[in-house]
């Protein structure tokens, strides 16, 4: 997420939505990921841990991905 | 010994319109995180915050966005409550109201399945109301054995 | 033709306990992404929520998790604001507590940053407080040109 940010604050125009987008993305994967390791579904911290994040965040991250936040968007992508 | 069981709380009001359904549900889900569930049970009662917040929005406000609805979420060890409640119109037969496919406002496209779907991802689901007083309803529902396991690693 | 002013409000209260804290930032911070803000001002609210949340977990109630914080945020156009209510300890000398680096705490090796931090994250920021009775922190930002730029379009 680190990178991600540093890569994003570049660049003042990118969206909270699209970032969100992505780190949602890296939460997918990291849970196929661990879910293979562990043999077992991951619980929350477990997901947060791997990816260096709070596991607060995955879950704002997450909503980013079951709809566009903002009809601007819609109508726009 | 035994680890005395952790208590927490805390109370949400927001007005009815339906840009805050998605605010509530994050809010809900952000607080239950310390818990450690797995994402699939985040994931449910996410879909059930939504349902009751969409009833008070639509039925028990019909959409009057100056409605103000309250939520109380309470973590008790690994159980969880969830509280949402309206001042809105109220519901005349809850009995009815419970039923399957019912809804009293089929004109909006209604699925009538918001309290089933509540009934089937939580484990109680308490409906209080009372015509021109408003709803409340208390999800209870106690987190699965696998995230109950994780906590205690 | 103008488009009327979006407002929008939500209130939040919960426990001073420190677990407490990233639900907090978080549900800020899902509110005000209504307004699809950039990376950068999201970011910069998030910081000064916790900041004022620790504050008044740390100073205002000295820890004790009794203690109630409440959170208003109020969305005014392109408007944000954020006010932070402790019923805790208060400040006896506001003035001081705004100097960068002044901790009344120094032994738990608090930066004395947190006020400097907000007036450079915010517009505005606003202290009330009174010995005994508590401290509300108001919060003012205007959403920069560039999102407000791409809110319109
Ligand atoms: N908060 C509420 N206030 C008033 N009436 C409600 C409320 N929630 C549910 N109801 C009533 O219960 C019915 C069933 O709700 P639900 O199962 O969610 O189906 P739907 O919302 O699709 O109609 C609604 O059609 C409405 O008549
Ligand atoms: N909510 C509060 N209640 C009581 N005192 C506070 C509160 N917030 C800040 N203060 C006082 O203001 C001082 C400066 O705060 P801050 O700049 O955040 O530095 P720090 O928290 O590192 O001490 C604190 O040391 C404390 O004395
Ligand atoms: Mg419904
Ligand atoms: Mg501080």
């Amino acid at each position: 997420i680190g990178e991600i940010q540093r890569f994003l604050r570049d660049d003042g125009m990118v969206k909270v939505s699209r970032s969100l987008k992505e780190l949602a993305n890296k939460v997918r994967k990291t849970k196929d990921e661990l879910s293979k390791r562990l043999n077992r579904i991951p619980t929350l911290h477990e997901i947060a841990k791997e990816i260096g994040i709070e596991p607060e965040e995955i879950v704002f991250a997450q909503e980013a991905n079951r709809a566009p936040t903002s009809i601007h968007e819609t109508v726009y992508e | 010994m035994m680890k005395p069981v952790h208590t927490n709380f805390m109370e949400l009001c927001f007005n009815a319109r339906s840009e805050n359904e998605s605010f509530a549900r994050v809010a809900v889900a952000a607080f239950l995180s310390q818990l450690d569930p797995t994402i699939e049970d985040l994931t449910d009662i996410k879909t059930v915050v939504s349902e009751a917040v969409t009833n008070s929005v639509i039925h028990g406000y019909e959409e009057n966005p100056e409605g103000v609805i309250l939520i109380r979420t309470e973590i008790e060890g690994t159980k969880i409550c969830v509280q949402i409640t309206d001042y809105g119109l109220g519901i005349e037969d809850v009995t009815e109201a419970r039923q399957p496919l019912y809804t009293s406002k089929p004109e909006l496209e209604r699925s009538g399945m918001g309290f089933t779907i509540m009934e089937n991802f939580m484990d109680e689901v308490m409906i209080h109301s009372k015509l021109g007083e408003g709803t409340t309803i208390q999800l209870v529902k106690q987190l699965t054995p696998q995230s109950q396991q994780s906590l205690v690693n």
